[in-house]
């Protein structure tokens, strides 16, 4: 089974169709390369795939699910609460000085005993009289309000970028977007907090799951700062930290959630040759930790040398996809990608 | 820079302040607008874990402070059958407010932020016209009142001075003879409990979820994070923490004062606590108190008094009235502030032009 | 000042300034006031303190021989440009732990004064307020349950005023009404204490008295104007508009609405509006000769004897005629010199019982005296109507 | 003669019009500032307040008080041009000197600079009512509202005082901002610097690049944008007939929120929000309760956001990646 399986995807924006029924599968362990002139939609792609875009049409599915979060008993349950919920809370709402009068004021002489059981009874009592014709209406209204917000709410959450990477799907941007305020290990503890377990209780409070868990998180941030050469820099702030070593921080981030594939967005972009030797043997590493690796890539030194299988995308659609031998040859390549860098 | 050491000179300043009072002059008391410092340091520290630390630009803060007040309010007036007392009160005050944090929320989280804005500030609205409508309820721009004011277990004087022992003091009593000093040390106690919970908060997942939504949103979201649960912790966790505010705030005046009271002025305060402190920066929310309610309610009080004296401001015209020139102050500190300070006065670690430094988990 | 730094416990100086009389030096006394000085009640306050200043001036800062200090205290804030809680709150502390004060005029807000009341209360010390209306202050089945009684802590009452209140006021101004021939009266109001509270006595009123009342809406004083609201009332047919709120409170907008918007019912208005700068805000044309004014008391031009003495000496020292609350702010200050020269010692409790021992009063608002509660028995109304923009008197009211 | 009630609909919705078109222009200048530079201009309000006591002090000092006829005419053409051109240069005022230098900072310092502006506005608008001038009372009371010369009468063009009325001071509303907003349509729309402050919106840096002086243009855009706010400060003063120096909270609150329920950044969505919250305003003091109003124009905001996340009008905006 493929881990990634993208489908006939087709992404518009407007009058624009930035990709066009591609299609591709990354089988596990593989490192996997798309390329493409400027404008290829490669990037669009990613984003696609990362849950930022929804595509206009087509299928993503990773290690055999689809990625949009199907409708489910769950969802039309909690629907139906909110819309309840809301029903209540609006005819509450707008009657809450009757309710009030009818349960309090009513029952409560300044200075003596409040009867409780008294003030319970009336207020239940008194919910079937405010059911006229309006009543009914305001009660629909609400229901119909609530479950409108709750669904519409969850259709715009189906396939969010933190539910794919929750999924274990783990990127990095193109334009580094680090958190830069934050330090080097705070930075990859964020990439580590899908996997973390203590709640907002114990956070709070420093209970012993807290504890347990700073610990093992932060020498595991330790290690994959080690592991991509910065552990000596760990308390650093990140935005002080030099263009090549920010890349590396985020594929550390980008590891910490232990994701099953890695998107990185242009890695390569702006180094030099030796960093971008450095950074060819970091992909190799991260695949040999057991981590697939979706690659765009500009540098064909980089995308030949490291990948499995290459995708040569052109106009937002796929013309070539085969080993880095195979598109080497082929024609089409060449003349599109290849033939055209060799002019410019 | 560490934050320790300031800290740290901050609550030994607090708690060594009435003491030195004592040698001042009477007039030169400041004690109860002390109080009124540590209740708007802890609406700051609320306010700072949604705006400084989540990065969510909330206007309506003082609508939680309101809901805590009333709430607190309702609870223990004798005009309302509950009458739990003060402790329960101001303990209820929080889920209360979290409740009303979470249902403003849900609905608005996910809407960017300049929207998500604007409807906190159409909440803090709302939230006044009901308070002043539900009359009968409320009642309205009455204000409930009297409030009770905390008791606390302490050394209690015998019947005729002599004698004594532990007992319950209860603090409304205070300026009958027990010293205004119980009450202040209980209200630096619930500033330094804010503190501790906010800190707690801030070096865990919870507060670096926070933090990487603030910085950039999308990576956050990228790396797994839920930015609409996220951002509600954060802003529940804050309407509590307003709302505590509240309720302190009704107990010190023993009123809840008019809905009126708890308007955009009052957010916009709390907001200035936090810019002025340090977005983000629980040791500049502190100190942004300090100053912002220090300058407002004990400085310009003072000087204006000073001014008074030397017989400015009697013949009524609006330009030599001193008190006229004060939105203008304010104004001004605020233009001047951003202009040369923007990262406030004690910078969140992380921001300004902070050196590389270590010590934070 | 500082005092000797004995190694007391702190606790024990404090309460000692606190409890015990406070220790005069220098023969000082010291009266302070305690109004919104910053914001849109700025003008009214303004003459409140000038007729304090006056009735300070005319004794010479003296009274037996104890030199009279005057602070004139703020309690609104920039950031509401209105009362505040917090900084009246912060005043009556202040002024009750400072021992020379033993007297506190103020609030013009009655929302303020159930702030310092109870303040002022555990510190014996006088409070008079020259412009409190709401009736819950003093007088025990007018207000909440709990009132008045949560205002006086030591159970003594310190709290005393020179305006006559609310439930007074509303109730003349519904008889007027209905003298005036209005049959149907549409009721607005400003949902605050004031305007709120006496709109309702005026709802309750009128409905005893036979004079219908179509509806009670509460405005938004914020808004920028009233159209709508005046299309509905238009729509009702009403031929009478009540409007219970202050100046500052749009009162002036809601008058040329009315007008613009084609209502031909007379307007009336309780005296948070007797001020010039309620026709000024809604322009005389608008209020010309439909425009009602009640008013608890009477009107500068109206007064006698002392009152007029007070009048001229204002106008000679100001420039200007007094506003109406002027005379109350100098009465207020009046009564409390008054009581400082009749009393024995000159600490706050003697000062107190003199205070509440005023009786048949000679001042400039007739001769009145105080009640139990501490309201002014001086009972006397008057109704104004604006004709070429000026208030002119009609009659006096109630009694 | 009765009101119907078909009558008193009619009315409201021509009320709420009325309404809805002055704050639909306030609204217009939050939205260009906002779509330009993304910050919420909260001296927008105040800057709007000053631009009314501009006017009166002119009308003052001109001695136009009462001006009837075409010297009423000429009064209000005067007062429009000098108010939009006050406000318009004190609006690029404040951005060279509190906004520009923030350019680079975090949207929430611009934001608490544009708060400070707006207490500095206040508290000018303050001492302003306390100029002694005849017009504002020889400035004895200064905070009290000011009443401003009716030099448009409210005369119903269509007959009688009863039944639907539909006054010269509506028709002045209509007149005044009908053309100014399809005049900015057309600029923003049609023209070069139209073109280069859509470019900015979009990416300043990019246009930068392109050659386009994006001071400059934020500046203009300043500028229009303040004008705006002194065209609806001497239109709401005539229709109106008050002025008051805290005025700018609440008109500028109803003007964001117009902004916003028309998507912030959109010219047409700020004026369809002020329309609809004008005809709400309209709606619910005529048939709930004037005391609920406000409460009801925000639960509406939120009920909206909620199904429309960018407003009525708002485009979608895509994240940039």
């Amino acid at each position: 089974m493929s881990l990634l399986e993208v489908r006939g995807v087709t992404m518009r924006f407007g009058g624009l169709v930035a990709n066009e029924d591609v299609s591709f599968a990354v089988e596990p362990g593989q490192i996997y390369a798309v390329i493409g002139p400027n404008g290829a939609g490669k990037t669009t792609l990613f984003n696609t795939i990362s849950g930022l875009y929804q595509p206009s049409a087509g299928s993503i599915r990773f290690a055999g699910e689809d990625t949009v979060e199907p409708f489910s008993a769950a969802v039309a349950a909690r629907a139906l609460v909110v819309g309840v919920a809301t029903s209540v809370g609006l005819v509450v709402a707008l009657n809450v000085e009757e309710l009030w009068r009818i349960a309090i004021g009513d029952n409560y002489a300044y200075g003596e005993a409040f009867p409780w059981a008294k003030a319970a009874k009336d207020l239940l009592a008194a919910f079937p009289g405010l059911g006229a014709w309006w009543g009914l209406g305001v009660a629909v209204l609400g229901f119909v309000i609530g479950l409108g917000a709750s669904l519409v709410l969850w259709q715009r959450s189906r396939r969010t970028p933190d539910r794919i990477a929750r999924r274990g799907i783990a990127r990095t941007f193109q334009n580094i977007r680090l958190f830069s305020d934050l330090s080097l290990i705070e930075n990859v503890l964020v990439g580590m907090d899908a996997r973390m377990r203590a709640g907002f209780w114990s956070c709070l409070l420093r209970l012993p799951r807290f504890r347990a868990e700073r610990e093992s998180s932060e020498s595991d941030a330790r290690e994959l700062l080690a592991f991509v050469d910065l552990g000596d820099r760990a308390e650093e702030v990140a935005k002080n930290l030099p263009y090549g070593l920010q890349r590396r921080l985020e594929i550390a981030r980008a590891l910490a959630s232990w994701p099953r594939l890695l998107l990185l967005d242009e890695p390569a972009a702006g180094m030099n040759p030796s960093e971008t030797n450095d950074l060819m043997r970091l992909i190799r590493r991260v695949r040999d930790r057991g981590v697939t690796v979706l690659l765009i890539e500009h540098h064909m030194k980089v995308v030949m040398g490291i990948s499995d299988r290459i995708m040569v995308l052109q106009y937002g659609k796929r013309i070539a996809e085969g080993s880095p031998a195979e598109i080497r040859s082929d024609p089409t390549c060449i003349e599109a990608y290849l033939g055209k860098e060799e002019h410019g | 820079m560490r934050r320790a050491p300031l800290l740290i000179a901050m609550l030994a300043a607090a708690l060594a302040w009435p003491i030195a009072e004592q040698f001042l002059p009477g007039s030169w008391s400041v004690l109860d607008a002390v109080k009124s410092i540590f209740i708007f340091a802890i609406l700051g520290l609320a306010l700072n874990a949604v705006t400084g630390f989540a990065g969510i630009l909330n206007l309506g803060i003082a609508a939680f402070m309101a809901i805590g007040a009333y709430a607190f309010a309702i609870l223990t007036n004798d005009l309302y059958p509950f009458q739990i007392g003060f402790w329960p009160a101001i303990l209820l005050t929080l889920p209360i407010g979290a409740l009303a944090g979470f249902l403003l929320g849900a609905p608005t989280l996910g809407l960017r932020g300049d929207y998500l804005a604007i409807v906190t500030l159409g909440f803090g609205e709302i939230v006044q016209d009901v308070l002043k409508n539900l009359d009968s309820i409320t009642l309205g721009t009455q204000g409930i009142n009297p409030l009770p004011a905390p008791v606390v277990p302490w050394w209690k004087p015998g019947e005729d001075g002599q004698g004594g022992g532990l007992g319950l003091v209860d603090l409304a009593e205070e300026t009958q003879g027990a010293g205004p000093l119980l009450s202040y040390y209980l209200f630096l106690a619930f500033v330094v409990v804010a503190w501790l919970v906010f800190r707690n908060l801030e070096r865990s997942r919870v507060g670096r979820a926070w933090m990487s939504l603030r910085s950039d949103e999308l990576a956050s979201r990228s790396m797994g994070i839920p930015p609409v649960r996220t951002k509600m912790l954060a802003f529940a966790t804050a309407a509590a923490f307003a709302a505590f505010a509240g309720g302190l705030w009704a107990s010190w005046l023993s009123s809840t004062g008019e809905p009126a009271n708890y308007d955009f002025q009052i957010s916009i305060l709390a907001l200035c606590i936090v810019i002025v402190g340090g977005m983000g920066s629980i040791a500049g929310v502190l100190v942004g108190a300090l100053v912002m309610i220090g300058v407002n309610s004990i400085v310009l009080v003072k000087l204006f008094e000073w001014l008074q004296s030397k017989g400015l401001g009697a013949s009524g015209s609006v330009f030599v009235s001193p008190n006229s020139w004060k939105y203008l102050l304010f104004g001004l500190a605020l233009v001047l502030m951003m202009r040369f300070k923007p990262d406030g006065l004690v910078p969140a670690s992380g921001r300004g032009e902070r050196k590389p430094s270590g010590g934070r988990s | 000042m500082r005092s000797a730094p004995s190694i007391r416990r702190p606790t024990c100086v404090l309460s000692m300034l606190l409890v015990t009389s406070p220790v005069v030096a220098q023969n000082q006394l010291k009266i302070v006031s305690s109004l919104p000085r910053t914001g849109s009640a700025n003008a009214q306050t303004t003459t409140m303190v000038n007729g304090i200043r006056m009735a300070i001036d005319e004794v010479g800062g003296k009274v037996d021989g104890f030199e009279i200090l005057y602070e004139d205290m703020d309690d609104a804030s920039p950031q509401r440009g209105n009362w505040d809680p917090a900084v009246e709150g912060q005043n009556a502390n202040k002024a009750a732990k400072d021992p020379l004060v033993v007297g506190y005029i103020g609030t013009f807000n009655s929302g303020a004064a159930k702030i310092a009341m109870p303040i002022l209360n555990r510190a014996g010390c006088v409070m008079i307020s020259p412009a409190n209306t709401y009736p819950g202050l003093t007088k025990p089945g007018f207000g909440e349950k709990n009132e008045p009684k949560v205002y006086r802590p030591s159970g003594k009452v310190n709290y005393f005023r020179v305006v006559p209140t609310d439930d007074l006021q509303g109730v003349v101004a519904a008889d007027w009404a209905k003298e005036l021939g209005a049959t149907k009266a549409f009721v607005l109001h400003d949902r605050e204490l004031y305007g709120k509270g006496i709109a309702d006595v005026f709802e309750k009123r009128a409905k005893e008295i036979g004079l219908a009342i179509v509806e009670v809406e509460g405005i938004d004083p914020k808004a920028a104007n009233y159209r709508s609201l005046v299309t509905k009332i238009k729509a009702t047919g009403a031929d009478f508009v009540y409007f219970g709120g202050t100046t500052q409170n749009n009162a002036g907008q809601i008058a040329k609405d009315l007008r613009s918007g084609g209502v031909v019912a007379p307007l009336m208005v309780p005296d948070g509006c007797f001020e010039d700068a309620f026709i000024e805000a809604a322009g005389a044309a608008n209020l010309n000769g439909k425009t009602y004014v009640t008013f608890g008391g009477l009107p500068a031009d109206q007064l006698t004897g002392k009152g007029q003495v007070f009048r001229e000496n204002y106008r000679a020292k100001y420039g200007t005629d007094p506003e109406a609350y002027a005379v109350y702010g100098y009465e207020a200050a009046r009564v409390l010199l008054d009581a400082i020269d009749r009393a024995e010692a000159k600490d706050r409790a003697s000062i107190l019982a003199a205070v509440a021992a005023t009786r048949d009063f000679q001042g400039a608002l007739g001769t009145w005296s105080f009640d139990e509660n501490g309201d002014t028995t001086n009972r006397t109304m008057s109704g104004q109507a604006v004709i070429d923009g000026k208030f002119v008197f009609q009659k006096v009211l109630g009694r | 003669m009765e009101f119907t009630s078909a009558e008193v609909f009619a009315q409201q919705v021509l009320n709420g019009l009325s309404n809805g078109m002055i704050i639909a222009l306030i609204a217009l200048g939050y939205t260009m500032v906002y779509g330009i530079i993304e910050l919420i201009n909260w001296a927008h309000g105040d800057l709007f307040m000053l631009g009314g006591f501009l006017a009166l002090t002119i009308l003052g000092a001109l001695g136009l008080e009462e001006a009837s006829g075409p010297m009423a005419v000429v009064a209000v053409l005067v007062i429009l041009a000098a108010s939009a051109g006050f406000c318009g240069t004190l609006n690029v005022l404040a951005d060279r000197i509190a906004y520009r230098p923030l350019r680079r900072a975090p949207k929430v310092s611009l934001l608490v600079t544009a708060i400070g502006v707006s207490f500095i506005f206040v508290n000018l608008g303050l001492f302003w009512g306390g100029v002694p001038m005849e017009v504002f009372s020889g400035g004895i009371a200064a905070a009290a509202p000011k009443d401003f010369p009716a030099l448009v009468p409210s005369r119903n063009l269509l007959g009688t005082d009863d039944g639907v009325g539909f006054t010269l001071r509506d028709l002045l509303v209509v007149v005044v901002t009908l053309p100014l907003m399809l005049g900015l349509w057309w600029l923003v729309a049609r023209t070069r610097l139209g073109k280069a402050m859509r470019a900015t919106a979009q990416n300043p840096t990019a246009a930068r690049l392109m050659g386009i002086d994006v001071d400059r243009v934020i500046g203009s855009t300043f500028f229009l944008g303040g004008a705006l706010a002194g065209f609806a400060s001497v239109v709401y003063a005539l229709y109106n007939n008050t002025i008051g120096f805290q005025m700018g909270y609440r008109a500028g609150m109803d003007a964001f929120t117009a902004a916003v329920l028309g998507g912030i950044g959109s010219l047409p969505g700020a004026v369809l929000g002020g329309l609809l919250i004008g005809l709400i305003r309209a709606m619910s003091d005529q048939y709930l309760e004037a005391r609920w109003t406000n409460a009801l124009v925000f639960a509406i905001l939120i009920l909206i956001l909620v199904f429309r996340p960018s407003g009525l009008l708002g485009m979608k905006q895509r994240e940039k990646v």
